[in-house]
Order: structure tokens, then C-alpha cells, then sequence
């Protein structure tokens, strides 16, 4: 251990020795009102930790006996991961104040929950990538149940830790399996296991299954491999898991369900790039790649047919979001070819990035328009915005148009950059149905459009106070267009030649 | 070869414990009573010590037994007379559906699971130097020197570990805290 | 005479289908939670089992982290159900039925 | 010079920002100058300048996302030229004659504007992505035009024009992306020249065909596909409608002859007989249903599905004549449905409603108007001496010797059409008014102007068409060139 390897791993130490300084601060001071100072801290921590991964620069290192890698694409993930926390929390600092919930708890789960979700997203040991997605799912049970006054956040939090449980039970039995499995090819076929790596690494993992013939269709390794993407995605809230993200994001207050919705995904769908790269161009049969193309069509369907007739946004979200947590997979099923993996990574990371600005300016626009603390849920409180609150509608307008993908929007080119490495993968008919779902999908947020702008009210001004989430949602809608616009100054070259995992050789390993 | 396996020493123990885990797990999922339940879930893991004892791993079957069955379940058993779910909900209608559903789902399932697994897999027995690596690996120092080898990955998700208790900590804070709404206290 | 690995793998993968079986038919969510308990003791006597016979301790090294989290998620499970049970007086899973479209 | 295209673009759009953030009295002078004035430019596209590239001229090359290979790519032939000027001259006439709605000015002529300007980028375009995307983001003004300013029922007629007119271009978009993984271009002119060279594989060409025959045929409202237009006409606010139908609607045809028939490969010829018989049957469909109403802006809109259906059968049937004939029908059609409508919005804005059974009396009391509106009508049934009959006869002449059954069809439902909407256009005019609050429309000078040149347009190309031919016939008969022997 030396300083290089603190400081791969800076970024997540970062957040949680953030959250604990928050924590502590919290407690410490006897005023109530540390609102202003633990936002200032909070978000203070947030930039150091942003900081920490750009100085990182975007070569691959590996630390801590390999168990973590950094690369550019982490990077990219982690000052992401590092932003959402900033702005979730510049965003609820409002909503807290209007709840009278612990505020000091509070700071401290977002900033711990990202911690986690980094340790995920730069992990090479799957030991690193479960104990990351713990400490981030935890830290959402809780996060989901925080508003206890009210029935329908403890209903979520339940819910959401139920199923969350029993993910990462299969998630682990995925991991057992694979950890089986892995040794004992490797043990069979004589090959060693390299000092200072273990079985679960995901560079022995791809030793396995590339230098192992027959390996990659053991059904030991498949049935392993299946439940751990499986569970992956469960996490990313894709179908046939789908069920509780719509539910959780109706119940928990509309930041926090930014934060689940986009933090879950950008963690979860960067530990999936790590581990398809090692199973691009490897003999793993049809199993994997049927259970890819099964779930993520299954999630555009499921997702965009949900959201249709929704009465409530917040629940048009959750759906939104298994739909487009779907087009993602397909990205990521894209990355499974070897020839079009650059494409795909880059197209899913730039849909990652896409996908949490919008999410989070859509919840934040739902916080906005909240009176009282309470979220502006129902979609006929958005009848005749257009007249109301204009600037409100207009924003909530174009984050609508982003999601269904219409141009000139960021949610054209991500959709666009998906579907090119899909079609180049091959998956012709895959790409066919995923447009029909988003067709579907289209109806949805028009519903949403048509309420705001085309129709009558008699609803009075709301009068919202709440500062903060329209900062948010305005800056979150510029962007969006900024970057429908003009991407490859905003963004696009971060992500050029990024590498997910380490190139397995016979020295790398030695 | 199985059953000389399964009639050595070892192997009846492995019987033993293997048929009480089963049992006892058939139980947690088909008892109506959230009490009878919870203990027979303390059998299951008095049983799944048993055979981390069989494998070798006697600091594991130590936690096991100390943690899970003494910690752990304590606290199911706490919330279910704090909750006085003791006696609750004795509604044992479809009991006996919910019996055959779960028998069969496991042994179906997990059969089939294990069959498909297990196609092709070639029975792997102890290897021969698992008497010199196995007879310390499974005991507290052996476990201490893996785990904190700098040298090993272990370390890093150990000390991560720790967060996640303090999360677990201030979650269990947050949601036992007082509420703070006023309004809210009655309920 | 040893025990082959795949008994243990059979017995363990047995286990945790028990747990699924619980998590699909129970509607007591304390319940619930304790066939997930039981799924993640299937999945511990799985990686001991693969270490023992693996030569290997890293087996035994995620067994550990298995039951820290399996700690973790008791503490702050326990308490959303309680808080959830302080709200509402039922008990059944069908009960979380608040949250519709 | 190359860069004509550019600020005939940019020109409405800083148009429209500078007037939704001054004061709305003046929000309308503004539109007008910049609109006029960009109308004024396109006239010099016509004329051919700039740089020169495989018959297009004004090319223009500017990288806009070159990663994705989205360039911004102009060049205008001479069907494009046109088409940018019906586009700009639409634009300033619904600027000028239509009122804008009295709560939301800006926001009205906003969306007016920058419709306009995103059909011209897609009619000028070169870069078949950024066709796609000028293609689709043009639907978004149109949807808040109608959502916002249009009739009773605008609220369920936006969505399903939205979302009918973007499931066709999202098939598109799967067909070009397949071009792009295939050629690594979006360039249209090496599209066609890889095409015209056999350097595509000819599956992925057949799925373009048919991928862009949808969407294309949705624009154009050919029958199967035309379900959304009735509502969407009827309740699009007319300034909206008349670049809607004018000049949107156009995008369909033009993308028929500019992409589907060039990049189809042999598949797209041999599509030409289905779509040759889809053009008929919405001939007789639209004379039909036309028939059936009794709102004068409804039969306007579905006599709109009949020339239309006329329009791309001269587009497809592979024939100069027809073809030049079909691109000078756009035209026509974006001018007389464009004045139609405008008569329209006067009648209802005065008498206070469209129904003929409420009409009546128009001649007697606003004798100008009236002429006007019968000249107009004229030109729709194609009348000789209109413009109307000059391309509709043309496409007649080509399409017969190819497809006689359907172009006799498509001849015998256009004149059937043509007596009821004689019959319809007179009843509402003649006779005694029928309303109680039957008000003389008095046209004000502007209003009288715009109408009186759109009469001179219509008599003058009418009896004149051959400069405008000459420029018309610089079309798909280029591209069409490259894959059969020229028929003269």
C-alpha cells in the first residue's frame, strides 16, 4: 500500500470520510439550523472527491492487490457519482427543512451511499464490487424510508429492502458460483492463481475464460454469471426486477428518487461494462446473451407500456427508468461484440451521463413544483402549467422530450449512439423492437406535455418556494439541451478509448 | 463410492447436519408461527455450523454460532415479541399447499439447479495436501493472516466493511430516532 | 473417504431454493426476511465448501463479509419494519399495497 | 455565397428570439422582416451559384458533430430551391395575414418560425442525419402550435399527430443508421454513389426502402398511413397549417424522390407499383371522405390527402415529365391549399363558423373575396389556366403510358372531387346568409395584397409554368438517371 493506491481509491475515501465529518458535525453543533453550513460541507467533500478522480488522469492503474482499477471511464463515473450527490443534496436541502427530518443523517447517507457506489464502480474484485453495493444499497433502504411521517416512503423503504435482500442474496450465490467455478477450472487445467489475486477477480475471472477451453459454457459458471448480471441489473432497476422502482420512486421524496434512480444505474451499469468486457469475444454460448436481449427488451416494454397511463409523475419516472435502464442493456449487449465494444461503451456511458442529468431535473422539477413539502405528484396537478409556472413547464417539457428521444435533445443522440452499436453489433430485429417500445414511450411523456400545455385549468398559482430544486431543474434542462446540441464539446471526448478492465495476458497476470 | 462416502465418519456427519439443515430450513418457510420459525432458523444455523466444522472452517462455525445464531436471531426474535407477533395471524388455511409448494420448489428447483450445474462436473474430492493448507487456514490466526495481508485484496473490502456498519448504524439510528413531526407523535 | 464437493454444492443450492421458495410464498415480511437469511447461509456453506476444497481461504474471506452484511442488513431491515409495524397494525406483505399508479 | 443556405435559416430564427423577447406589438414586424427578407434570399437559391458538387449547388460543408458523422451539409437543386422558397413564402404569408392568437403572440410566432426554418434545413440538407433530425424536430413546433392555439379538440389531435408522424421517422432513423454502419456516411451524395455503384448490400437498401417509404408516406398522408392528418388539420391553427400542409407535408414527397428511390435500390423500383396504386386509392379516398364533410376547413384538408396522392405518383412513376410535374404540383399545392386555407380562416373569423349550412352570402357582400376564393378553388380542381391543371396534367401524361388502370382512377376520382368542391365552395358563397350575425369580411390592405399576389402566382404559373418547369425538372430525374435509361 502507498500513496499511488490511497489515491486511486481517494475518491470514495473521500465521500465517506465526508459523511462522517458531516455526521460529526452535526452532531456537534447545538443549533438546529446547520442547514446552510452541512450543505456548504457536504458539498465541499464532493469536489474533493471530484477532484481526486480527475488527477487520476485516465490511465488504467490497478491498487490494493488489484483489487481495485481506475481507468478513464471510471474516472468519468466517479466524478459523475460525486456530482449526483452534490446535487441531490443542494437539491433536498429545502424538502428537509419542510419534514423537520435529521438533516445531519441525511447528508451523511448520500455522501456514504456514493462512497459505495464508487467502491462499486472501481472495483476489480468481485469482493469489493458486493461489499460497494451493499454499503450503497443499505444506505438506500434507508434513504428510500426516510420521510417515516408518511405511510407511503416507509412502504417504500420495505419494499425496496425486501427485494433488495433478496437480490443480493442471489447476487452473492452468483458470486459463489462464479468463485467455484473459476477455481476449479483453473485448478483442473493446472494453471496458477497469481500472488495478490483471487479467484474473484474479475482479471482471473477472464483468464479463466479465455485460456480455459470450454469454460465459458460451464453451466457452474453460467448459472453463476447469470444470477450475478441478473442481480447487477435488478440493481440498475431493470425488468423482470422492475416492480419495486416505480413504487420506491413514488414513495421516497422526489430528490431522493433522483438519486436512486440514477446512482444505482451509473454504478451498477459500470460494474456490467467491466464484466462483459471480459466476456466480449469469449465462447460463453447463447445463455448469456439470451438473458441480455430477454431483459432489456423485457424492460423497454414493461417500462414504456407502464409509464402509458400513469396518474402519478413520480411512478412515470420509475417506469421511464426500467425502460430506459432497457436501452441501456442493449448498449451493453452491444459491448459483447468485440468489434463494436468501443462504440458500445462509449454509447452507454454517454447514455449514463444523459440519463442522470435528465432524471435528476425531472425529480427536481416535481420538488419544485411541491407545496408544502409535499412533491407535485399527481400528473393532473400539471394541468394548464403552461400558464401557471411557464418556465417550470418549459423545463419539465424538455426533459420530457429527452426522454422520448426527439432531436436537438441530449435523448436523441443517446438513443442514437445505442442504437448504432447495436445495429453494428448485428441486433437488427433487437433494435426494431426496442423502437417500438420507445413509440410507446412517447405517448407517455406526451400525455404529460398535453396536460401542462394543452389544457385548461382552473388551478390557482402554486406558490413554491423551493429555490433550490428549481436551480437545479434549470441548470439539469440546460444542460440537456447543451449537450443535445453541442456534445462533443461538452462531453464526448472524455470518453474516447476507455477501457473497463485490464487486457488479460499471461504477464498481466504474472 | 457415495455411499462408502456418505458411511465413513465424516460423512455421517455430513448426513446428520445435511438432513437437520434441510429439515429445519423446511420448517422456516412453513410454519405458520413467525416464533417457531425464527427458532427453527436457530437450527438451521446450529446445523450449518455443524458443517463448517465438517469443512474445516472452525472460526466461521464459531461466528456462525455466536453471531448469527446468537446475535442475529436474537434480534428476529426481539422484533417478533417486541411486535407480540408471537401468537399472531395462526390462520393455517393454506398451510399444507404452502408446504407442498415449497418441498417441491426446493427440491425441484435446487435439484435442478444443481443438475444443470453440476452437468459435467467431475466429482471433485479433498486434494491431497488439504490435511497441511485446510488444518490452519479454518482457525482464527490462519484467518487473521489472510485477512490482514496487505499483500491480499481482503484488506481493502475489509476496512469498506466498516462503513457499511456505520451506514447500518445510522440508518438503524434514523429510522428508531424520534420522529420529529409533532404532529406525527400520536400515531 | 472424503465428501465430494458436489454434495455440499447439492445441499447448499437445496437450501437456497428453500429460501426462494420462502421468499415467494410468504407474505409476513419478518418471515420473509428470514428465508433470505437462509438463502445467504446456502451461499455461505457454497464458498466454504468451494474454498476447503479449493485449497483456498478466499472462501472463507467472503463468508466474513457475507455476515457483516448480513448484519448490516438486519440492523436497518428490522428497523424499517418496525417502523412500518408502528404505522400500520397489519402484518402481511399485502398490506404494502399504498403505492399504485 | 455557399453560405445563402445558412442565413436563409438563421435569419427566422433570430427573428423569432429577438421577438419573443421584445414587446409583443412589435413581435410581429420583426417576424415579418426577418421571414420576408429570408423569403427574399431563397429567391437567389434558384439561381445557381457557390460551389458546385454533383449537381447541387451551394454547397456548404461544416462539421457539426464529425464523430457521428453529422454534418452540417447544404446544397440546393432545383426541386430543393423551390421548395425553400415555398417554405420562406409560406412563412411570411402566415406571418403577415394570420392573426396570432391574442394570450401567447410570442410563443405563436415562435413556433411559426422556427417550423419554417427546420423544414429548410431538412429540404437543403445534404447530410441524411441531419435531414433526420430537421425532419423530426420540426414535428415539436408543430406540436406546441397545435397543442396550444388549436381547436377544440388540439389537446388529443397533437398527440396523435406526434406520435404517428415519429413512429414513421424512427423507423427511418433505424434504416439510416443501418446506411451508416454499412458505408460509414451520412453524406448523401456518396449514399447515392456507393448505392448507384452496388457497394451496399442490397438487404440492408431493401429495409431502407421500406423503413423510408413509412415515414415519408406518413408526412405525405398516402392512405394507409394519413390517420392523424384529418384532426391535425382541422384543429392546427391556420398560420401552423399553412406550412404544415404547405410545406411539411412536402418533405414526404420530397423524401421519395430524394432518398427512398435513390437508396432503395431495385427494391424501391419495384415498390413503385404498390405506391403508385396507394396514390391513386388516396385520390379517391380523399375525394370521398372530402365528400362526406361539411366543414369547409375538413374538405380542404382531405382534398389534401387527393392531390397529394397525386403529387406522389408523379413523384414515383419514374417519368421526367411527371416528375418535374410533381415537384411543380408541390408547389402549387403548398400556394392554392395555403390561400384556401386563408379564405378559410377569414370565413370563420367573420361569419363565425365553417359550416357550409351556415354559410351563404359571401358574394353578394364581400365580392373581392368571394372572386378570389372561386379562383382559388379553380386552381385546386384544376382548372385550365391555373396553375393547378399544369401540374396535375403533366403528372397525368407521365404516369398514363406506366400505370393507366391507377392514373385513370386517380383522373376519375379527382374530377368527381372536383364538381363537389365546385358545389361545396358555392353554397357557402352564394346565395342569401344564412347566419344571424353574418358580417361583411373586409379585407385590410395587407390581408388584400397577400391574397391578390397568391392570384397572380396561381394565373401566372398557370398560363407561364415553363420557367418554373425548367427549374423543376432539375430534380430526382438526375438521381433517377444513374439507374435506368432516360425515357423521352
Amino acid at each position: 500500500m502507498n500513496f499511488g493506491d490511497i489515491h486511486a481509491a481517494g475518491a470514495p475515501i473521500l465521500m465517506a470520510v465526508g459523511g462522517c465529518v458531516v455526521l460529526l458535525t452535526d452532531l456537534a453543533s447545538k443549533r438546529s439550523d446547520t442547514r446552510k453550513f452541512g450543505t456548504f460541507l457536504a458539498i465541499l467533500f464532493c469536489i474533493a472527491s471530484m477532484l481526486c478522480s480527475y488527477t487520476l488522469g485516465g490511465q488504467l492503474r490497478t491498487a490494493f492487490s488489484n483489487g481495485i482499477a481506475v481507468e478513464g471511464l471510471v474516472v468519468t463515473m466517479q466524478i459523475l457519482l460525486a456530482a449526483i450527490a452534490a446535487v441531490t443534496i443542494v437539491a433536498s436541502s429545502e424538502i428537509l427543512q419542510s419534514f423537520h427530518l435529521p438533516k445531519g443523517e441525511y447528508r451523511a447517507l448520500i455522501l456514504l451511499a456514493s462512497a459505495g457506489a464508487m467502491v462499486l464502480v472501481q472495483s476489480l474484485d468481485l469482493v469489493n464490487a458486493f461489499v460497494g453495493i451493499e454499503i450503497m444499497s443499505v444506505a438506500f433502504y434507508v434513504l428510500a424510508g426516510y420521510r417515516r411521517a408518511q405511510a407511503a416512503s416507509e412502504e417504500a423503504g420495505a419494499k425496496y429492502f425486501l427485494m433488495g435482500a433478496f437480490v443480493s442474496a442471489i447476487l452473492l450465490f452468483g458470486i459463489a458460483l462464479i468463485y467455484g467455478s473459476v477455481g476449479l477450472a483453473m485448478k483442473a487445467n493446472g494453471l496458477e492463481l497469481p500472488q495478490g489475486y483471487s479467484f474473484t477477480n474479475i482479471v482471473t475471472i477472464s483468464k479463466a475464460i479465455h485460456q480455459v477451453p470450454g469454460f465459458g459454457t460451464s453451466p457452474l459458471f453460467l448459472l453463476g454469471a447469470v444470477m450475478l448480471i441478473g442481480s447487477l441489473m435488478f440493481k440498475a432497476g431493470v425488468a423482470p426486477f422492475h416492480m419495486v422502482a416505480p413504487d420506491v420512486y413514488q414513495g421516497a421524496p422526489a430528490p431522493i428518487a433522483g438519486f436512486l434512480a440514477t446512482t444505482s444505474k451509473v454504478a451498477a451499469f459500470t460494474i456490467l461494462m467491466r464484466f462483459f468486457t471480459i466476456l466480449a469475444g469469449a465462447d460463453t454460448g447463447a445463455a448469456i446473451n439470451v438473458v441480455v436481449i430477454g431483459l432489456a427488451l423485457l424492460s423497454i416494454i414493461v417500462g414504456n407500456t407502464g409509464a402509458a397511463n400513469q396518474k402519478s409523475i413520480k411512478r412515470l419516472f420509475g417506469y421511464s427508468s426500467v425502460a430506459h435502464g432497457g436501452y441501456i442493456v442493449l448498449g451493453l449487449l452491444a459491448s459483447l461484440g468485440t468489434e463494436s465494444q468501443a462504440a458500445a461503451i462509449t454509447a452507454v456511458t454517454f447514455y449514463i451521463v444523459a440519463y442522470a442529468i435528465t432524471t435528476i431535473g425531472s425529480f427536481a422539477v416535481v420538488a419544485w413544483l411541491g407545496k408544502d413539502g409535499e412533491d407535485a405528484d399527481a400528473i393532473s396537478a400539471y394541468r394548464g402549467l403552461g400558464k401557471r409556472n411557464l418556465g417550470a413547464a418549459i423545463t419539465l417539457g424538455i426533459f420530457l422530450l429527452s426522454l422520448s428521444g426527439i432531436p436537438l435533445t441530449v435523448g436523441f443522440l443517446t438513443k442514437l449512439g445505442v442504437f448504432m452499436a447495436l445495429l453494428s453489433a448485428g441486433g437488427t430485429w433487437v433494435a426494431v423492437v426496442a423502437l417500438i417500445g420507445s413509440a410507446i414511450g412517447l405517448y407517455a411523456y406526451l400525455r404529460v406535455i398535453s396536460e401542462m400545455f394543452f389544457v385548461d385549468s382552473t388551478q390557482q398559482e402554486t406558490s413554491s418556494t423551493d429555490g433550490a430544486s428549481k436551480l437545479v431543474a434549470v441548470s439539469a434542462a440546460t444542460l440537456v439541451i447543451v449537450m443535445g446540441v453541442f456534445p462533443s464539446q461538452a462531453l464526448l471526448p472524455s470518453f474516447e478509448a476507455s477501457v473497463t478492465a485490464p487486457p488479460v495476458s499471461g504477464d498481466e497476470v504474472k | 463410492m457415495t455411499l462408502q462416502a456418505l458411511l465413513s465418519g465424516q460423512g455421517l456427519m455430513f448426513l446428520f447436519f445435511a438432513v437437520a439443515a434441510i429439515a429445519s430450513g423446511l420448517l422456516v418457510v412453513i410454519l405458520q408461527n413467525p416464533l417457531r420459525a425464527a427458532l427453527s432458523l436457530v437450527i438451521n444455523l446450529f446445523s450449518v455450523a455443524g458443517l463448517y466444522l465438517s469443512l474445516n472452517a472452525y472460526f466461521l462455525a464459531t461466528v456462525q454460532v455466536i453471531v448469527y445464531a446468537g446475535a442475529i436471531m436474537v434480534l428476529f426474535l426481539f422484533v417478533i415479541m417486541l411486535l407480540n407477533m408471537g401468537q399472531a395471524n395462526l390462520n393455517t388455511s393454506y398451510r399444507g399447499v404452502r408446504t407442498i409448494i415449497a418441498f417441491s420448489s426446493a427440491i425441484g428447483f435446487g435439484g435442478l439447479m444443481s443438475a444443470v450445474a453440476l452437468k459435467g462436473q467431475p466429482d471433485v474430492m479433498l486434494p491431497a495436501d488439504a490435511m497441511v493448507t485446510g488444518s490452519s487456514a479454518g482457525s482464527v490466526e490462519g484467518i487473521g493472516k489472510v485477512l490482514y495481508n496487505p499483500n491480499l485484496p481482503w484488506l481493502f473490502a475489509f476496512e469498506w466493511t466498516s462503513f457499511l456498519l456505520l451506514v447500518a448504524v445510522i440508518g438503524a439510528v434514523v429510522l428508531a430516532g424520534k420522529r420529529q413531526q409533532p404532529s406525527e407523535d400520536k400515531a | 473417504m472424503s465428501i465430494p464437493l458436489n454434495y455440499y454444492i447439492v445441499l447448499s443450492m437445496i437450501l437456497f431454493s428453500l429460501g426462494i421458495a420462502g421468499v415467494t410464498t410468504r407474505r409476513n415480511p419478518i418471515l420473509i426476511f428470514m428465508s433470505i437469511e437462509l438463502m445467504l447461509n446456502a451461499v455461505n456453506l457454497s464458498l466454504i465448501a468451494f474454498g476447503r476444497y479449493l485449497g483456498d481461504a478466499g472462501g472463507q474471506m467472503l463468508t466474513i463479509f457475507v455476515m457483516a452484511v448480513a448484519a448490516a442488513e438486519v440492523s436497518v431491515g428490522l428497523g424499517i419494519l418496525i417502523a412500518i409495524f408502528r404505522t400500520k397494525d397489519n402484518v402481511d406483505v399485502d398490506v404494502l399495497n399504498g403505492l399504485k399508479g | 455565397m455557399n453560405e445563402l443556405i445558412l442565413v436563409i435559416v438563421a435569419l427566422p430564427l433570430i427573428a423569432a428570439v429577438i421577438a419573443s423577447l421584445v414587446h409583443e406589438k412589435s413581435a410581429k414586424s420583426i417576424s415579418i422582416i426577418g421571414s420576408a427578407i429570408a423569403c427574399l434570399l431563397s429567391i437567389l437559391g434558384i439561381t445557381t451559384g457557390g460551389t458546385i458538387d454533383r449537381g447541387f449547388h451551394h454547397v456548404f460543408n461544416a462539421p457539426w458533430l464529425p464523430k457521428l458523422g453529422l454534418m452540417f451539409s447544404f446544397g440546393l437543386d432545383g426541386m430543393s430551391s423551390l421548395l425553400v422558397l415555398l417554405t420562406t413564402f409560406l412563412t411570411v404569408i402566415a406571418v403577415i395575414v394570420i392573426p396570432a392568437p391574442k394570450n401567447a403572440v410570442r410563443a405563436y410566432y415562435l413556433s411559426i418560425l422556427v417550423a419554417g426554418a427546420l423544414t429548410n434545413v431538412a429540404f437543403a440538407s445534404l447530410n441524411i442525419l441531419l435531414f433526420y433530425i430537421a425532419f423530426e424536430a420540426a414535428l415539436i413546433p408543430v406540436l406546441i402550435a397545435i397543442g396550444m392555439f388549436g381547436g377544440g379538440d388540439r389537446s388529443k389531435a397533437a398527440i396523435q399527430f406526434f406520435v404517428f408522424t415519429v413512429i414513421g421517422s424512427l423507423l427511418l432513423l433505424s434504416a439510416i443508421i443501418g446506411l451508416r454502419i454499412a458505408t460509414g456516411t451520412f453524406d448523401y451524395l456518396t449514399l447515392k454513389d456507393l448505392v448507384a455503384a452496388g457497394a451496399v448490400d442490397p438487404s440492408l437498401l431493401r429495409w431502407f426502402a421500406i423503413a423510408s417509404f413509412i415515414a415519408f408516406a406518413t408526412k405525405a398522408a398516402v392512405v394507409p398511413l394519413h390517420a392523424w392528418l384529418g384532426r391535425a388539420y382541422i384543429n392546427t391553427p391556420t398560420g401552423m397549417l399553412l406550412l404544415l400542409s404547405g410545406a411539411m407535408a412536402k418533405l414526404g414527397v420530397y423524401g421519395l424522390i430524394r432518398f427512398t428511390l435513390p437508396l432503395g435500390g431495385d427494391f424501391a423500383e419495384s415498390l413503385v407499383p404498390l405506391i403508385v396504386t396507394l396514390g391513386a386509392v388516396s385520390v379517391v379516398y380523399g375525394a370521398f371522405v372530402a365528400a362526406a364533410q361539411t366543414d369547409i376547413k375538413a374538405v380542404i384538408a382531405f382534398s389534401s390527402i387527393s392531390h397529394m396522392g397525386y403529387i406522389v405518383i408523379g413523384a414515383v412513376v419514374g417519368d421526367d415529365a411527371a416528375r418535374s410535374g410533381s415537384v411543380l404540383q408541390m408547389l402549387n399545392h403548398g400556394i392554392t391549399t395555403g390561400a384556401l386555407f386563408i379564405c378559410c380562416d377569414f370565413i370563420s373569423r367573420y361569419r363565425g363558423s365553417r359550416q357550409v349550412t351556415a354559410l351563404g352570402g359571401i358574394w353578394s357582400d364581400s365580392p373581392l373575396f368571394s372572386r378570389l376564393l372561386l379562383l382559388f378553388t379553380f386552381s385546386s380542381v384544376a382548372l385550365p389556366l391555373t396553375n393547378g391543371f399544369v401540374g396535375e396534367f403533366l403528372i397525368l401524361l407521365g404516369a398514363f403510358h406506366k400505370f393507366p388502370y391507377q392514373t385513370a382512377i386517380a383522373s376519375a376520382g379527382a374530377i368527381g372531387s372536383a364538381v363537389y368542391m365546385l358545389w361545396m365552395i358555392q353554397r357557402s358563397i352564394y346565395g342569401g346568409s344564412k347566419s344571424d350575425a353574418s358580417k361583411v369580411i373586409s379585407l385590410g390592405v395587407s390581408e388584400r395584397s397577400v391574397l391578390l399576389a397568391l392570384a397572380l402566382m396561381i394565373i401566372g404559373i398557370g398560363v407561364a409554368p415553363s420557367p418554373l418547369l425548367a427549374i423543376a425538372s432539375d430534380n430526382g430525374h438526375k438521381v433517377g438517371a444513374a439507374m435506368q435509361p432516360e425515357v423521352k
